[in-house]
């Protein structure tokens, strides 16, 4: 019963926390209102029992990328951003209304149609430090050992975009 | 119980919440926000079917997913700053230099 | 027998190969190669011509396979009988006899050594005709002679007269020739029914024997075949090109285009002479071109001005005789007026060009009294102007009673128009001798002698001229496909005072110059200017090349300029260009729009994909 | 050994790329000695060939890609033999020529050595992915050899040239594939396919609708009616040497590939189809004529020239009989010698007099440059088909094998010769003879054993293989004997003459 009222209120707390992202005027609530949805997802990874998932995404999330995003916005100016940042014009937002319309119908069509795939009970797996931790480094050595090269070559793509140019 | 279906939908919801918000936004960061949303909505129904499966392969590839954001993040940040620096405004309508 | 042959062929190939390899500088070597590998050449073809008397005249080749393609070969080889023995002679002996004249006559041309390979290069071409054992052979040389006469004719080539006659007489004989070389194919298409395909004449003549009947395709197939003769024959219609080719050198004039090539035609209809003999149309309509050619060529002689123009109209006249003796059923009459004929024609040019060499003019109203000055000269053209004439007892008349005896077992027109031919060249004739050699001179002149290298040749063709009529060579190239011609009095008599009167009428008015009453030349005025504008025939096909080919080139040209290039390929490329900027407006540059459409495009194939489970 | 054929110009290549800049000199020695070598290997080659036994020799090949089947197989044929001995004359005679390329001379040769190796790659190639792979490579020097170092006009012209035959090469590469995947064997070895399909012939209806994708694909490097009008203009813009050789043989890489290929395969379609082929070709023989007669500039002439001559080539193929074909080959050897030939003359002409327009030239000028002249002469004289030049043999050829399938197509043939002797003759008078009236003090004739040496190679050539023909025939016939017993097969077996797309076989052949 706890874990079904646990669920719900998470998935409702983020998805008010999402619509809040997408709707906000102020750029600064809008992070905010990630960083809620950060923090429900977390623990909807802790009701998965995704317990490494769920510490990293925390200090990846709501920790580091969320708070890059509050200095980009600090930096450039939040007052001028809530007003000079309309939405776009009417007829993107009907046609942007009608395709995320059928695209949530489609889904969830498809989640209707393979619902019976859905049925069985979760197996007794734990996301645990060790377990993922045994995976990362046995299984998926090398494709770990090559994310940090794509981190490598983010931060040094990040420096060489925002550098100012010496002229 | 809570059965998989359930995340799933959440999942479902979110990334449509994503994709509306990337639609319907012109400022740059708040579209980077969104493609955070439609990333984490990914994460999660990776992480329910892998708790539903009980493959951790899910768990891991959650993780690269994680990377990729973050990376994403980083150079589209950088990029929005190159923007601003630019053009003065974080307006999308207002990056049109690929304009045929 | 056949290795000789073989030799006589490429002798002077090989001298013109020599000439253009090494001794285009030295002329006198040049001369000696040319003029040595002719005389060999007809030292041999004497020899082959004894040792095949001495075979009973049987005939025999020899033949390599120049291409062999399955059950389809190309021959090349030499056949050696009656009828290539006597061309083998003429072709050497005269052609000899010109080469020696050239060396004193074309002595100090720039393109002395050039002119000497373009002769031994001829020879070789009218030697592969002569001793062509297939029609593909013939055809080869046919094409070759056309060549050297070109080279030949534009000899001075910085002349544009000259050159353009070159080019004329190519195009003009090519004319004819695309008409051979699809007759050529029907022959092989019917020697293919006939059992065999194969271009040899022996294998056609046995396949065609007796009986043989090849119905509308073989008339064709003649008519096509003829088509080649009417080119290098210069039969009306395709004659134009033999008057504008006295451009060349008058050697050249006098071996190509009076003894032999233009003799190919004739030769050419003898030898196939078994296919004609198989469709009476086909021979009836080469009487009537012969017949219309004779006719024509003889007015038109009667109004030149030029020695050489009058001479090459007459042989237009004389070739009309030997083709319409073919068409009207003897070859041998034809081939026995060709052989007599090279002899007194090749005679007359080469008298023409000793006075030309003298004189420097063509123009024979600037002549005169040259009898006096030129005696060798004056004495022997006299003799060939008599036999040309047909006078008793010079071959000419020979040869061109059994012409003439013949029409007159045929149809009274062809005698007609025979005989009214005997009495214009009697007439013209008279004219260019008498004005030339024995009138007063209108202008004086001092010219050089003639040297003796001219003089020797002049007195041989005279001499072949007076006497070749008594050789029976009628009789001895007789065949049984021939016609049998029965000696007629009154056919010879009659020609002999029409002749004769042409003679004296020509002595009256231009040696005695007996004043013509002015009607006269008012009455025939306007016959003269049909006749000096070469009955038109010239400016319609200066039309036909002008307005129709060019106009019709022009029109391709401006098709090729503006729908195929313009419209079609350029204009592809701007309805490429014009997509492309259609295109482009799309890449409006707004990530909004290509969000929308992008997330629009997913929603539509997952919804394809969902609906179509 | 055979792939040194490919390989000596692309040492000449690499050498040359290695070679100083300021060294012209020993720059143009070493592609000429490259291409020279290539071309005395042709000879041997095609001299050690041996014609009775027929077939494919000088065979080799290196597995590459094993799970498509693409092999470097390479040998040769009749066919081929006779090709790669056209290439190597004119590939030489085409370095020499290009001495007088003064601008850029390294990069010059570089992309010339290029060309030239791809092409002898085309024809010594007997796997259907490298064939296409050489032909491909042709096609990529072409356009800067042109773009840079052409004359008037040159963008457009280069342009439009690479464009065309790459289109065409892409519908052609349609047709490749379908036969390819049609045939399922995973193998691109052309002479495993011919073998299988001996045996297990394509389905007709496949052949129906693939075989116009192969034969009009490569039907626009055959400059086949309408698709030719990036040829006169191609000609006209490009660098002499490179006129010879795209006129000369990679123009013959459009008939070479439709036999190769479309005829080797398809032998079906090919009934069906040719003779749509055979009556498009009379266009090109008439019409490109008759272009030519109003031509001004001597490239475009000799250009119109070329268009018209494919279509006998085209004829010939269509006969589908030993005749026409052996003709069609000889023709491509012997054409493209005399195209080169006419090329280099012209190059020669422009180089000192900066003009092509037949009425600046203003005639005369026999007497100022008597050897050009002469052999400009006999170039034309080969041209409109006199006899002693292999082209007389070869049109002769395929004259009667057409008289046999489509006697009217034979005759507008013969009559097309005559159409090309009237505008080649009047061009020799308005050039060459006639009084000069320009004086070009400048124009001076070929003098030298090196400048006179392409011209002597190739008209030589021509006056060979035009008094012994046996020697070309006899190779030629041996690579397509197989090609007409194949059609003969469906001939008999499959399918009746009443069934082709365009019924014109008339009784000519009685």
């Amino acid at each position: 019963m706890g874990e079904a009222a646990a669920f719900y209120f998470f998935a409702a707390l983020s998805l008010i926390s999402a619509l809040c992202v997408v709707n906000a005027k102020n750029p600064v609530y809008a992070v905010l209102s990630l960083v809620v949805t950060m923090f429900c997802l977390a623990a909807l990874f802790v009701l998965l029992k995704a317990f490494f998932v769920a510490a990293v995404h925390l200090l990846v999330y709501a920790g580091a990328v969320l708070v890059l995003f509050l200095f980009v916005v600090m930096l450039l100016g939040v007052g001028a951003e809530g007003s000079a940042t309309p939405a776009a014009g009417p007829v993107f937002r009907v046609f942007g209304t009608v395709t995320v319309a059928a695209l949530l119908a489609e889904l969830g069509l498809v989640l209707w149609l393979a619902a019976d795939h859905f049925r069985s009970a979760p197996e007794a797996t734990e996301g645990t430090l060790e377990a993922v931790g045994r995976l990362l480094f046995r299984q998926y050595l090398l494709p770990f050992e090559v994310t940090s090269v794509l981190l490598l070559v983010g931060i040094i793509g990040a420096v060489v975009l925002a550098r100012r140019e010496p002229a | 119980m809570i059965g998989l279906h359930h995340y799933l939908v959440l999942s479902a919801i979110l990334f449509a919440a994503g994709v509306y918000g990337i639609l319907s936004r012109r400022n740059v960061l708040l579209i980077l926000l969104s493609v955070e949303l439609m990333l984490n909505a990914a994460n999660l129904s990776f992480i329910a079917f892998s708790r539903y499966l009980g493959d951790l392969g899910g768990q891991v590839f959650v993780f690269f997913t994680m990377v990729v954001a973050a990376c994403e993040v980083t150079v589209g940040l950088a990029v929005a700053i190159l923007l601003y620096r630019t053009r003065g405004s974080l307006d999308t309508d207002q990056a049109d230099w690929l304009k045929g | 027998m056949l290795t000789l042959a073989w030799l006589v062929l490429f002798l002077p190939l090989a001298a013109a190969a020599a000439i253009l390899a090494g001794t285009l500088r030295r002329n006198f070597l040049s001369s000696a190669l040319a003029c040595g590998a002719m005389t060999v050449s007809f030292l041999f073809s004497c020899a082959i011509f004894f040792q095949l008397a001495g075979r009973n005249f049987e005939a025999a080749e020899s033949h390599v396979v120049l291409v062999s393609i399955r059950n389809f070969e190309l021959e090349f080889g030499v056949l050696v009988d009656r009828l290539s023995a006597i061309m083998l002679l003429i072709v050497t002996g005269i052609g000899g006899g010109i080469f020696f004249y050239s060396t004193e006559y074309m002595k100090d041309d720039p393109g002395y050594s050039r002119y000497f390979a373009g002769l031994s290069l001829f020879a070789f071409s009218m030697l592969g005709i002569v001793l062509s054992t297939n029609f593909f052979q013939i055809f080869v040389f046919w094409e070759l002679v056309g060549v050297s006469s070109y080279l030949l004719i534009g000899h001075w080539y910085q002349k544009n007269e000259a050159a353009d006659a070159g080019k004329k007489a190519f195009i003009t004989t090519r004319i004819g020739d695309v008409g051979f070389l699809i007759g050529i194919l029907m022959v092989w298409s019917l020697a293919g029914g006939a059992g065999k395909e194969t271009l040899n004449f022996g294998v056609l003549e046995s396949l065609m024997g007796d009986g043989f009947s090849g119905g509308m395709y073989l008339t064709l197939a003649c008519l096509a075949v003829f088509c080649g003769v009417l080119g290098k024959s210069a039969q009306f219609p395709l004659h134009v090109w033999l008057p504008d080719a006295m451009e060349g050198p008058t050697p050249v004039s006098a071996l190509i285009h009076a003894a032999t090539m233009v003799a190919a035609g004739v030769y050419l209809l003898a030898r196939t002479f078994f296919l004609f003999v198989h469709s009476s149309q086909a021979l009836f309509v080469i009487a009537c071109t012969g017949c219309v050619t004779a006719l024509m060529a003889a007015l038109m002689a009667l109004v030149q001005d030029d020695i050489k123009k009058v001479l090459a109209y007459s042989t237009l006249s004389q070739l009309g005789y030997m083709v319409m003796a073919v068409g009207l059923g003897s070859a041998s009459a034809g081939m026995y007026h060709l052989v007599t004929h090279a002899f007194f024609k090749a005679l007359l040019f080469l008298g023409a060009g000793s006075v030309i060499h003298a004189i420097h003019t063509q123009n024979i109203w600037e002549m005169g009294g040259l009898l006096r000055r030129l005696p060798v000269t004056g004495w022997t053209f006299l003799i060939g102007f008599l036999a040309l004439a047909g006078i008793f007892p010079l071959s000419g008349f020979f040869s061109k009673d059994e012409i003439l005896t013949l029409a007159s077992m045929r149809h009274p027109v062809f005698y007609l128009a025979g005989t009214l031919t005997a009495f214009l060249t009697a007439f013209y004739m008279g004219r260019l001798f008498f004005t030339v050699f024995t009138a007063e001179p209108r202008r004086e002149h001092h010219p050089h002698g003639e040297a003796a290298v001219i003089r020797i040749p002049l007195l041989l063709l005279a001499f072949f001229s007076a006497a070749s009529g008594f050789f029976g060579l009628g009789h001895w190239l007789h065949t049984h496909h021939d016609a049998e011609i029965e000696w007629n009095f009154w056919v010879v008599s009659i020609s002999l005072i029409v002749s004769l009167g042409g003679i004296a009428a020509s002595y009256l008015v231009y040696n005695l110059r007996i004043p013509l009453p002015e009607s006269l030349g008012v009455v025939f005025a306007p016959a003269r200017k049909v006749l000096e504008n070469k009955f038109y025939l010239d400016d319609f096909y200066d039309a036909l090349v002008q307005k129709v080919q060019q106009n019709f080139a022009g029109l391709c040209d401006l098709f090729e300029r503006w729908v195929v290039v313009e419209w079609m390929v350029n204009g592809t490329a701007r309805v490429t260009a014009w997509s492309g900027d259609m295109l482009r407006r799309l890449q409006t540059g707004r990530i909004h729009f290509y969000a929308l459409v992008f997330s629009a495009g997913i929603t539509a194939l997952v919804g394809w994909w969902v609906l179509a489970r | 050994m055979i792939s040194l054929l490919v390989l000596f110009p692309l040492i000449g290549a690499a050498a040359v790329l290695l070679t100083a800049r300021d060294n012209p000199a020993v720059i143009r020695r070493v592609a000429a000695w490259s291409c020279g070598a290539s071309l005395l290997l042709a000879l041997l080659l095609v001299f050690s060939f041996d014609r009775f036994a027929g077939g494919v020799q000088f065979e080799m090949r290196r597995p590459w890609v094993e799970s498509l089947g693409i092999s470097f197989h390479a040998g040769l044929d009749g066919i081929s033999a006779v090709m790669i001995l056209l290439h190597g004359l004119v590939s030489f005679s085409g370095a020499l020529v290009s001495y007088s390329i003064k601008e850029r001379v390294k990069e010059y040769f570089v992309f010339y050595l290029l060309l030239v190796a791809s092409i002898y790659g085309v024809f010594i190639s007997l796997d259907v992915f490298f064939l296409y792979l050489f032909y491909e490579m042709a096609v990529i020097p072409m356009y800067p050899l042109i773009g840079i170092w052409g004359s008037k006009n040159k963008e457009y012209a280069t342009m439009k040239l690479t464009l065309f035959i790459t289109a065409g090469a892409v519908l052609a590469l349609v047709g490749i594939i379908a036969v390819y995947q049609m045939a399922g064997l995973k193998s691109f070895d052309l002479i495993e396919l011919q073998r299988h399909f001996a045996v297990q012939p394509l389905p007709q209806r496949f052949q129906k609708w693939a075989f116009p994708f192969l034969v009009f694909g490569f039907g626009v490097i055959a400059s086949l009616w309408p698709t030719h009008s990036w040829s006169p203009i191609g000609y006209a813009a490009a660098p002499s040497a490179v006129s010879m050789i795209h006129a000369g043989v990679l123009k013959k890489l459009g008939p070479y590939l439709i036999l190769r290929l479309a005829l080797g395969f398809m032998p079906d379609g090919a009934r069906i189809w040719l003779p749509v082929v055979a009556a498009l070709a009379m266009v090109n023989i008439l019409y490109a004529g008759y272009c030519a007669m109003v031509q001004k500039d001597l490239k475009f002439i000799i250009g119109f020239s070329s268009v018209s001559h494919m279509g006998y080539i085209l004829l010939g193929l269509a006969c589908l009989n030993e005749a026409g074909l052996t003709g069609a080959v000889l023709l491509m050897f012997s054409h493209g010698v005399m195209a080169a030939s006419a090329f280099s003359l012209i190059g020669f002409v422009y180089d000192q007099t900066h003009t092509r327009r037949v009425d600046e030239l203003g005639g005369g000028l026999a007497r100022k440059v008597p050897f050009i002249a002469v052999c400009f002469i006999m170039t034309a004289m080969a041209s409109l088909g006199l006899p002693g030049f292999s082209n007389f043999i070869s049109e002769i050829l395929i004259f009667f094998g057409s008289w046999k399938v489509f006697p009217l197509f034979a005759a507008i043939g013969i009559f097309g010769v005559l159409v090309t002797s009237i505008y080649l003759l009047r061009t020799v008078k308005q050039v060459f003879y006639g009084p000069q009236t320009v004086s070009w003090e400048g124009l001076k004739d070929a003098v030298t054993v090196r400048a006179r040496a392409p011209y002597l190679i190739l008209i030589g050539a021509l006056l060979v293989a035009g008094f012994f023909p046996q020697l070309l025939v006899g190779r030629i016939r041996s690579g397509v004997e197989p090609l007409v017993t194949a059609v003969r097969w469906s001939e008999e077996t499959r399918l009746s003459s009443s069934s082709t797309v365009w019924k014109v076989y008339g009784d000519g052949g009685r």
